[in-house]
């Protein structure tokens, strides 16, 4: 009856048809599993050599940590948010299906970042001791699917993109160099847009990004490998866009009743373990925004959690021991660092399991970054304890006795006070000098040297800033 | 989201990050049940929730038996009792447009906007008094500051704007409003009302006396339909149609075409349309409202929406695309 | 357009704005609980005479034990049963206002019997020490609705009901006295329509009422003062008979994870309670009949779940410590006991914490009377486990860890394999042998005696039984 | 219970003692879906739930778009894959009416019984064994015992039917039939459709071409009507309807009124009707199958039924009311 408007990409049947099967699939039993399991493989092993090897019995199913999602979206339901229980067990059987298949000690359900396409549904995992890195590459030649490890390809890509908006490349002067598995890259994280949709890793991030992202603000589209058009330029892709802001509200919105982790004082580097002897908070207790504590370390002005000093040598030393690509940049030669940039200034490394009332306020003495709220007003006996964050719309923590949860669900921006502005262009460097330039004479003048000819009158009009502002 | 269909509609919204504890759910369908009753509502609809710094607001609407004209707004914050939100005149609409910030949480919070009187403006204003009636009420809220009298009522209140108090040594005449939350909420609840209010094409009929109802022969947005924007439109009194050329109307079924069409909406790309994963339910989003969110089931009569946000515009959409 | 069937009373729509009222009032505050009360209160004592001594700060609300039925409600949904959660929610704030308003220790939610014009949903409570007692009395007088503790009231007024079929009153020649305060009568019920409405207390109940609503089957009507008209009679109005379901159902269906109770060894009068060192069981061992047990006794032949053993004498002793009116059929004097009926043959007692696997099965070998299920199939790992009870279909108890729940939902009928059938009517008496009665003379006989008149034909005709047939 | 209401309909049962878990719930919203697109079915509904000893069976129907013909059941224990429950015969209709207790929850589970061949019977049987095709599925799975010969194929049956091996020695021929769980399922959703199925009076609509489809322009039944048993109607073919006289069909409006009434059931006093508490749902319960609920919300398209029960017809319901 009727045309316009822009039709969707999914619309067609078999897609969906698809996704359904998909999402039936989710409710294989352990044998159907491994049954498909060894399918897939033989599938695989097939175009190889020795197919006699693989064999059913050979399927092992990685073992991990899941928390019960059911549980925790009640407990959400409590405080309003969460996905709803039912949505949550699909939620719990992708996961599932996900630490079944990659060597991952354990996962957990970060939340969802909404898109204008289509949304991120985001796990964040801990792979085991010494697997996870290797297998990115492996899997990324093997399915396409998963992103580049670092920032630089992308780059690189959009470089070669015609159709890119140029954007002047303004380098930081200093490269911070990339946590390893730890800091910002303690987790991996893999998205879906759909429950039972395929999972794709997504790349660890850099310093750079971190930076760079607190500098933009721009919708999700759904897509990983849509360009981020932004001033200033964004430093990837949009999987490392949603890579930076997903370690953002990781780190400044995860958090847990104080006492449920204990930090082993090692000298230099505490690392966070569970109490063995942690002692429930009382609902009257989690009110209290000093018994809630941040369990992932603040991130730096600089894009880390451990301080990098650069020291005071033109060339930064390379973190010798990874052996994966380096980012490019770090090898371009940079200008002289004069001044020292902010996020290269000497910063405290924040205590770790600092409470989240000692958050910077959204506004001085009022308004707190994080509001306690009983979930149940009646019979309050069984209530949970909600926190929410203000800055990040969307993030919220809840509590009962033992157990807790922490999602996020929002568009994966920062609460800004007022309208955002972009950064303004950089200052129009100052012209150099004209060494030689002189005005143009004026008829007048032309005339007048014509006319008298003679030494006199030798000194120019000084130079007039009005030209370069009408350029 | 119809408060018939209500339980259901709160799982086709869970996916979006909106759930209602059981405590919520029992006291909502009982509180809302009542206020059905009590005012006669043709339609009572549960709007969506907008948070506070302390506590959240839920909203709801009810409908008397001509949908696009008696609407009444309610406010609940325990979900049991439901208070009615009060009108806003034009000058308070356009005062809460200058707040920003957090909603607090407490109706009863109070706003001061300090504005420059305009020298042509007291003798206006002191018209307006006496002339119109229903904006006596708001108006009274306000004072003069700057002059020298009439301020002894509200002592305690001076200290607290002592800041403001210097500035009338200038010899500018200033005027102190007083906005309560309540009232910015309720600027909140029509602003979002007027760019939203997302109904499948079809869903709404307009009849020959001009009265607008269900269409109870609404059979749903075929799945094609269904995931194309220009099938939705605003479920508020049309401004764009009214304006359209006798060409392009006569290409409208005037019976169901006489709403906007959100995908004629300025700026062009402040929404967003998406499938779920089975190709159920679509879901239509504002991006210049984040967390308004409607959806549809096509084939099906089953569509709603439901706010879900802390009640700020996004201003940067342009930045943001 | 239509008219026949039968209306509705409750079609009236006042009485439903009252209904929704009364469940929206279930969502007050402490504060306008209070409130309310005190009001209450006041106008109940502004009758009286001492207006001054009550003062809203008297008002001091019941405090007792209360479960929370909405984790109740997500573990019996596991389980396929329980009423779903925003239900539970409202049975919660019922059961709340009930704990508050009578001095009850607990209260737990023992689940809804279904009527024909209403249902039943019913508490199971706990009194405090020393009260409930003498309470019932005074509410009777003071509300109307509760209903006579005793049942021979109740039976009094069915006499007087002119209706009322005229049912022969075979009274057990024994009688059994009733538990007080133990057994079957530990717990005092409360039953009320719907949400929100008033609870009423059912009776406690006689042996005599066990033993007769076993041996008949009647839909409940939902009316607590209809007349259980069956055969053979039942002692009381439905508030008895559903209060006899009642005792046999939670006697036969209560049951908790082993070791959750155990038995304080207190030679003759074991008594149970809570194990502070309870080893929560996981999924696997609970799927183990034997290791769910019942915590409430079996119910003997004799409607006790202690055995009493009449003494050989014509007048058994009355319980002498009641200060309550005992049943008035203990006063009628007995007919001799001649043969001793089978409830009164000695009975063992079976011990405390009986494995449900020892129930007597509903066939043997095949059919055992529970079934233990798995209540999730594939992320079993935070897995319930149910127990379903076949002998009382809608009777259902399910744990996880240290967490456990029972809740019955039927029409409160014991499963019977084949049709069930009446008890037979009792054997006609035999005639008592005719002394002086002589047959009506046939007209023949009369013509012949008048016409003979001599005393030569003095022998009657025997006594014919057909007469007595026609009659 | 429509499946596109689902998840809000379930909220309805709840009160009467039926909930799903969110493992079943996810699994059943998939997997139904699933089952309407590949047989293209008009409508899918969740049937219930019949209980087993060791499991339960849950059931759901699709309908084509003829909804009183083309109907096909479903049976699922794990909610994740739908079996199409096989057609029954009238023989094996009656033999299972004669089986009692508990399912067993094993779809393969194979009833035995053992019925008097009569003298007139054996011809008779074989010749609608020739004759009969599709009948010849069933009777081969029975045997005539107590023949001396034919036997050996099924040497290991023949102990536990040892008792009635005895029997045959008095010179009466038995036959042993076999019935599956699943043929005594099937049977059993036939009787409870037959004598259930209740639909509000409107919701379903019959054409001149005699198709049966649902009323699109249905809005429910009103309060008083809601609570009245002789607006409920079975919505299986007529028996009553066409056997009624030309007076009283003048009455009825036989668009709509072309099912039977629920209120003109034999035996009477096999329904029972009630509110709930706020009056917002009317439940239609059956005395006779136990566990069979329907409900109506009044003033709305809601309408729905459910059955959870242990398949056991009330066959004292004459004693017992």
């Amino acid at each position: 009856t009727q045309t316009g408007g822009k039709d969707l990409e999914h619309l067609d049947a078999p897609a969906w048809k698809e996704s359904l099967e998909n999402c039936v699939k989710l409710f294989r039993t352990l044998e159907e599993v491994q049954e498909d399991r060894a399918a897939e493989r033989a599938a695989l092993v097939g175009d190889g050599s020795d197919e006699d090897e693989v064999e059913e019995e050979d399927i092992e199913l990685n073992e991990g940590e899941l928390p019960d999602l059911i549980e925790e979206a009640q407990m959400l339901e409590w405080a309003g948010t969460g996905f709803g229980q039912t949505e949550a067990y699909r939620l719990q059987l992708a996961l599932k299906d996900l630490l079944e298949s990659q060597p991952l000690q354990s996962v957990r359900l970060f939340g969802k970042i909404f898109g204008t396409k289509s949304d991120y549904i985001i796990a964040e995992c801990l792979f085991k001791d010494g697997e996870g890195e290797s297998d990115a590459e492996g899997e990324a030649e093997e399915e396409g699917d998963v992103v580049d490890e670092d920032g630089s390809d992308a780059e690189g890509s959009e470089a070669e993109d015609p159709h890119a908006v140029p954007v002047p490349k303004v380098k930081p002067p200093v490269t911070v160099p990339k946590e390893q598995r730890e800091g910002v890259n303690k987790y991996t994280y893999f998205v879906c847009s759909h429950v039972g949709d395929e999972w794709r890793r997504l790349p660890s991030v850099t310093p750079e990004q971190i930076m760079a992202a607190r500098g933009i603000k721009k919708y999700f589209t759904g897509d990983l490998y849509a360009d981020v058009l932004s001033h200033p330029p964004f430093p990837g892709t949009e999987a490392h866009y949603l890579r930076a802001q997903i370690a953002r509200i990781a780190h400044a919105c995860t958090v847990s009743p104080r006492g449920f982790f204990v930090s082993d004082e090692d000298e230099d580097d505490p690392t966070l373990s569970k109490n063995d002897e942690f002692e429930e908070l009382n609902a009257e207790e989690l009110l209290d925004l000093n018994n809630w504590v941040h369990h992932e370390p603040k991130i730096l002005l600089q894009g880390r959690t451990k301080h990098f000093a650069p020291e005071e040598e033109e060339e930064e030393e390379e973190e010798p021991e990874e052996e994966e690509d380096e980012d490019d940049e770090g090898k371009i030669p940079k200008p002289k660092p004069t001044p020292t940039p902010n996020y290269l200034l000497p910063e405290e490394e924040p205590p770790l399991l600092e409470a989240v009332g000692d958050d910077e306020p959204i506004v001085e003495e009022t308004h707190p970054a994080w509001t306690a709220r009983l979930c149940r007003q009646l019979t309050s006996d069984y209530a949970c304890v909600s926190v929410v964050n203000h800055k990040w719309p969307g993030a919220c923590a809840v509590a009962r006795g033992a157990q807790f949860a922490n999602i996020y669900i929002g568009y994966g921006h920062k609460w800004t006070d007022t309208a955002y502005t972009p950064a303004p262009l950089p200052e129009v460097q100052e012209e150099p000098a004209s060494k030689h330039e002189k005005a143009d004479p004026t008829v007048e003048a032309e005339a007048e040297f014509e006319k008298k000819d003679d030494p006199e009158e030798g000194e120019e009009e000084p130079n007039s800033d009005d030209s370069e502002d009408e350029d | 989201m119809d408060l018939a269909e209500f339980p259901s509609n709160l799982e086709q919204v869970g996916p979006f990050g909106f759930t209602l504890n059981p405590e919520q759910r029992a006291a909502m369908q009982a509180s809302l049940s009542q206020l059905k009753a009590n005012y006669k509502f043709s339609r009572v609809i549960f709007w969506g929730r907008v948070s506070g710094h302390s506590r959240d607001y839920y909203i709801a609407q009810g409908f008397d038996s001509d949908l696009l004209r008696g609407k009444r707004t309610f406010v609940s914050q325990s979900l049991t009792r439901w208070a009615q939100l009060p009108e806003v005149t034009e000058a308070q609409r356009v005062r809460c447009e200058g707040l920003a910030g957090l909603y607090t949480g407490d109706l009863s919070y109070q706003y001061v906007i300090v504005e420059e009187v305009m020298p042509w403006e007291p003798p206006k204003e002191k018209k307006e008094r006496g002339s119109d009636d229903e904006e006596s009420e708001e108006e009274s809220e306000d004072e003069i500051i700057g002059d020298d009298d009439e301020d002894e009522e509200d002592e305690d209140e001076e200290d607290e704007n002592a800041t403001y108090r210097k500035l009338p040594k200038k010899k500018t005449k200033l005027r102190r409003h007083r906005i309560t939350e309540e009232v910015r909420l309720a600027a909140l609840v029509n602003s979002i009302d007027d760019d939203t209010s997302v109904v499948p094409r079809g869903a709404a009929l307009i009849d020959q006396a001009d009265r607008v109802s269900m269409n109870s022969h609404f059979q749903g947005l075929s799945s094609k339909e269904a995931g194309n924007l220009s099938f939705y439109l605003h479920f508020r009194p049309p401004r764009v149609v009214p304006k359209k050329t006798l060409l392009e109307k006569s290409r409208l079924n005037m019976a169901i075409d006489f709403l906007d069409r959100i995908d004629e909406d300025v700026p062009a790309g402040s929404w967003s349309i998406q499938y779920d994963g089975t190709g159920t339910t679509a879901s239509v989003r504002s991006l210049l409202w984040p967390g308004y969110i409607a959806y549809h089931c096509p084939g099906s009569r089953r569509f709603g929406a439901i706010y879900n946000g802390n009640g700020v515009r996004n201003a940067d959409i342009g930045f943001m695309l």
